[in-house]
């Protein structure tokens, strides 16, 4: 376990309480004023980063996967896990900016036009699902490599979800919102960036945190039996 | 690998239909579905073909999910999996051999229910067939496997029957979505119905690759 | 010399909070032949899953020939026959149709289901399903599944459970049959076994090994 | 009759509901199977009020027959069954105790189903909520009653009379179509919601005393 | 005299095409203990089956009391025990949660649980979950929900099986505990059973009492 090193907190620490601030800063003080959609329009710095920091945490999570059925090493497993919690922390955060945003410049809180939006939620359900794979099983090799597994069919979901969504497009209602045009002034661009790095270096702070955690209570649990007398 | 697969398939299929109640209750199920749905359609007035593909696919994704609840329930009766594992074969055969009769499965309900559907929607015009019997068909094999893959996930969890369709329902929505559309295209509606067959026979290769891949890791402790 | 045909080392199994095997180290030579004894819980069934591969230990190894049990290839598998404490048949099938799967998965094109089932005395239920077996009829058959197709470790859990005094008989037969002929481990609770077949024991009490 | 019912009753809620995961596995059951019913009936179109109801009713009935196929699973697993019935209690009670456990189940996942089907269909609005809820509470207990009926039908006659059951389980297709009936009633769409709760009041009656009257002969050889 | 315990006159039992049992004819006194021997398939548990009523003869009769079994009054069902092959138990639940819903069937307001699995071994697993007990483990559990509410008239198929050497003497212990307190057939494969408890042995083979 040692051997796959200690991950760091106080550089994803650093930058987070670095960039985020700053992400904020450019938002309202920077960045101009949306002229479709105003005041509301700034939640786009928070939630696509979010959300594009959830797609980040759910492909580690499944490179861990497939790590651990390599190698079959228990952290891979405690890796994977962390990935796709954080992954999902992030997508509940994602699914709840949303609908404040579509709230705020659609009029509705949910639109089932959306392809996004559909994907978003089937992938959210699917990894919600994986807690409930994992919670059912009975801690061991076999919950392990259940987990993994299912992480893994995650790799195939995604992409096949955005394609499925698009080929039904023409049956979906087409959408009648316009998106935010795609000239973006360098100003969005830069804070949208800069806010990006800043979730990101979140998302790695919180994962690092977890997996001392978890690798902590493990540990803690190692001991107890030692004490006890047993060693295995 | 192949005839291993094709030996637990037919135990399995020999076994389902020897107990013919979980094959009524699913025809039941079907016809219950198009019933509901009919009738909760009928005011709306909208295109009837539409509503008529929406109602197919909803009942053969629900009856899939029930029928994936028995997958492994007579391995599991008796410890016949213990059996199975036992033998030198491949692990991936077991999944597959499973997949096989839930594929049979399938295709017995639906051979019984799309001539229903069909009567009580199509007295005259309908889909073309070959595109839906097509639709139907790439969508069991996608069905068969992911959902035979999630059973043998699900195999040693106490919530077992919450759980699965819990762990499939996800899974299969971008099928039927695709198999919706091939509908509409069937009803020469939309001009291609090729790019959702296609789109079928990618899922079944994706799923079918990714299953093989970590077929060791699927069953046993 | 040969490897061992079967070889724990320092072979531990968790379950939850439970420790149901600890640090286990036994070494069986091909051929041998050993009774396992020990009070109820003490591991007897968890150490043959163990062996037979389909349990993974929590730490130390199992190995059967030069494997890792629950990997093994299909090769040894092959030669490989457990009876559990579950018959693992298919409740739904014909006592023929049991055997019949058996041979398939284990391409034995020549197995021979009449004879096999004559020799548990089924031969005259072959063709009944067996959800109308009685217990002592079920021991049986997977008595006859396990040595039908003539394996070289064969692992029983308490296999006279059930029998009949004729029954008992017949499965001493088979056990003496394959005295240095086949590896063989046999959980029992029948203390004077290991006299009748003139074997080595081995005493298992708290998951420890004696 | 009523405290050994009881005992049942908890005993198989308890093995259902032990897990807390359960309740949230059926959240995501529900999430997941509107969202398949949704994107399957899409294209339909159809008036968004009548849509929501066929695809409440349709989730409840999937819901209901997932629960029924299990509804004696755990008895015969290990022969509990006979337990039961060597206890000093009415034959009555073990399949009163079941129909209790089985309602039970039908509440807890449309006290959760039925709070998020409102916040996806109806933002504004939506229907009148004490017919709703009366509808389902009685459709609930019809359900309950009829079903697990069939399935210690089934059970008892392992034998002969697979068809039974079958009989017995279309007999909840009316329930159903009342159901969705006074669904768009409680839209105020249709004048009297009346009508098809008091139907749903009847068939309750009607098949408790018919499960009463036979209950002796349910279950055991 | 008092009416006889348990009485079969010329019970039969078929199953499909099979006779399980032919007019079977047998007395049991109140308080009289007998063992039941036979060959496998013999018909030992359907005969314990028609007792206890959860088989319905296919001809004559099987009484306890004076009712007849499989629509004994709920007094008389009070009263009865009966451990088949099957555990009877709820494999989610735990030792404790099994033993409770009996004593809540039974209405025994005070039954000391925590004492009734002291008294099989099984004191310190009682707030696990039956499924992960070894096979002797639940039949010592079996056997404690037999023995809990004092029936008058306990049936025990094949009760040893599965036990440990200890798990033997306990039996042994309830068996002679209970000759001439209640009534008491068992069906067994040991030969030496009733010489042990000393009591009379009725033979059963082919379905025929001998
Ligand atoms: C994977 C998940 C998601 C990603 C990657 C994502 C990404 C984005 C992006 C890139 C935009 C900018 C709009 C554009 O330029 O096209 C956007 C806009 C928006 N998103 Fe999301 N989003 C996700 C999920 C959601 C969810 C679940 C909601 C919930 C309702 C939501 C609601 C919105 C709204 C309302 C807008 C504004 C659209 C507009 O201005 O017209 N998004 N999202
Ligand atoms: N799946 C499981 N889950 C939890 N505990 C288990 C499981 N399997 C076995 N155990 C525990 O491990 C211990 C050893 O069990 P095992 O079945 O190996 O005993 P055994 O020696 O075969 O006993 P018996 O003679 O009664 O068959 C027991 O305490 C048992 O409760
Ligand atoms: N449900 C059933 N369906 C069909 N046949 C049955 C059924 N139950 C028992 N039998 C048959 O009845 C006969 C007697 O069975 P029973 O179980 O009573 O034997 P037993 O004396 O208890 O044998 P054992 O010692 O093996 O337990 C057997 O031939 C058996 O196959
Ligand atoms: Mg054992
Ligand atoms: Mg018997």
């Amino acid at each position: 376990m040692r051997a796959l090193g200690r991950p760091s907190t106080t550089i994803p620490l650093l930058l987070s309480l670095i960039l985020i601030p700053l992400t904020l800063g450019m938002t309202f003080w920077w960045t101009p004023e949306d002229i479709d959609q105003g005041l509301s329009q700034k939640i786009f710095y928070l939630h696509v980063p979010i959300a594009l920091a959830s797609y980040a945490a759910f492909g580690y999570g499944a490179v861990c996967a497939a790590l651990y059925l390599w190698k079959r090493t228990d952290d891979w497993d405690l890796r994977s896990y962390v990935g796709v919690h954080s992954g999902t922390i992030f997508g509940t955060l994602v699914l709840l900016t949303g609908p404040i945003w579509a709230k705020a410049s659609w009029g509705v809180w949910w639109n089932w036009g959306d392809k996004q939006l559909n994907v978003f939620l089937i992938l959210f359900l699917y990894y919600c699902a994986y807690f409930m794979l994992r919670f059912s099983l009975d801690e061991g090799e076999r919950r392990r490599a259940a987990s993994a597994v299912f992480v893994l069919l995650g790799v195939g979901l995604i992409p096949l979800s955005f394609l499925a969504v698009r080929i039904a497009e023409t049956l979906i209602h087409p959408s009648v919102f316009t998106t935010t045009g795609a000239a973006m002034p360098s100003s969005f661009l830069l804070t949208f960036l800069v806010g990006l790095a800043g979730m990101l270096s979140l998302m790695a702070l919180l994962m690092a945190i977890e997996l001392r955690g978890k690798r902590a209570a493990l540990r803690v649990l190692e001991l107890q039996r030692r004490a006890r007398g047993e060693d295995a | 690998m192949i005839r291993p697969a094709l030996a637990i398939a037919r135990v399995k299929l020999v076994l389902e239909l020897r107990r013919r109640e979980v094959l009524f209750a699913m025809l039941l199920f079907i016809a219950a579905t198009i019933v509901i749905v009919h009738f909760a359609l009928s005011g709306a007035g909208a295109g009837g073909e539409r509503a008529a593909a929406g109602m197919l696919w909803a009942a053969v994704v629900f009856t899939a999910v029930l029928g994936l609840l028995r997958t492994f329930a007579a391995e599991s009766e008796d410890g016949a999996l213990d059996a199975l594992l036992l033998a030198p074969i491949d692990r991936a055969a077991i999944w597959f051999g499973a997949a096989l009769a839930q594929l049979g499965f399938l295709i017995v309900v639906e051979v019984i229910a799309v001539p229903v559907w069909w009567l009580l929607f199509f007295q005259h015009g309908g889909p073309r067939i070959l595109p839906l019997v097509g639709a139907l068909v790439l969508a069991d094999v996608g069905i068969a496997l992911v959902g035979t893959l999630a059973a043998a996930l699900a195999l040693g969890a106490r919530t077992r029957d919450v759980l699965l369709p819990v762990l499939v329902l996800p899974l299969l929505i971008p099928l039927v979505l695709a198999g919706v559309t091939a509908t509409y295209g069937a009803f020469g509606e939309e001009s291609d119905v090729l790019r959702p067959l296609g789109f079928l026979a990618l899922y079944d290769l994706v799923f079918a690759a990714l299953a093989w891949g970590t077929s060791e890791h699927l069953l046993g402790d | 010399m040969d490897a061992p045909a079967v070889s724990l080392s320092a072979c531990s199994k968790r379950f939850g909070d439970r420790l149901a095997l600890r640090k286990a180290t036994l070494t069986v030579a091909p051929g041998e032949t050993i009774v396992l004894l020990g009070p109820n819980g003490a591991g007897k069934s968890t150490l043959l899953r163990l062996v037979a591969g389909l349990l993974r230990p929590t730490a130390g190894s199992a190995q059967i020939g030069n494997a890792e049990a629950c990997s093994a290839p299909r090769s040894l598998r092959a030669g490989l026959a457990y009876a559990g404490h579950r018959a693992q048949l298919y409740r739904g099938l014909t006592a023929r149709e049991n055997l019949g799967l058996h041979a398939r998965l284990h391409r034995l094109t020549d197995l021979d289901i009449d004879a096999a089932l004559d020799g548990v005395g089924l031969a005259d239920r072959a063709d009944e399903r067996i959800d109308g077996f009685s217990r002592g009829m079920l021991q049986r058959l997977a008595l006859a599944r396990a040595i039908a197709h003539a394996p070289g470790l064969l692992l029983l859990d308490e296999p006279a459970s059930g029998l009949d005094a004729a029954g008992r008989l017949l499965l001493d037969g088979v056990l003496m049959d394959g005295l240095g002929q086949r590896t063989q481990l046999i959980a029992s609770h029948d203390h004077e076994l290991p006299a009748r077949l003139g074997v080595r024991t081995v005493h298992l009490a708290g998951g420890r090994l004696a």
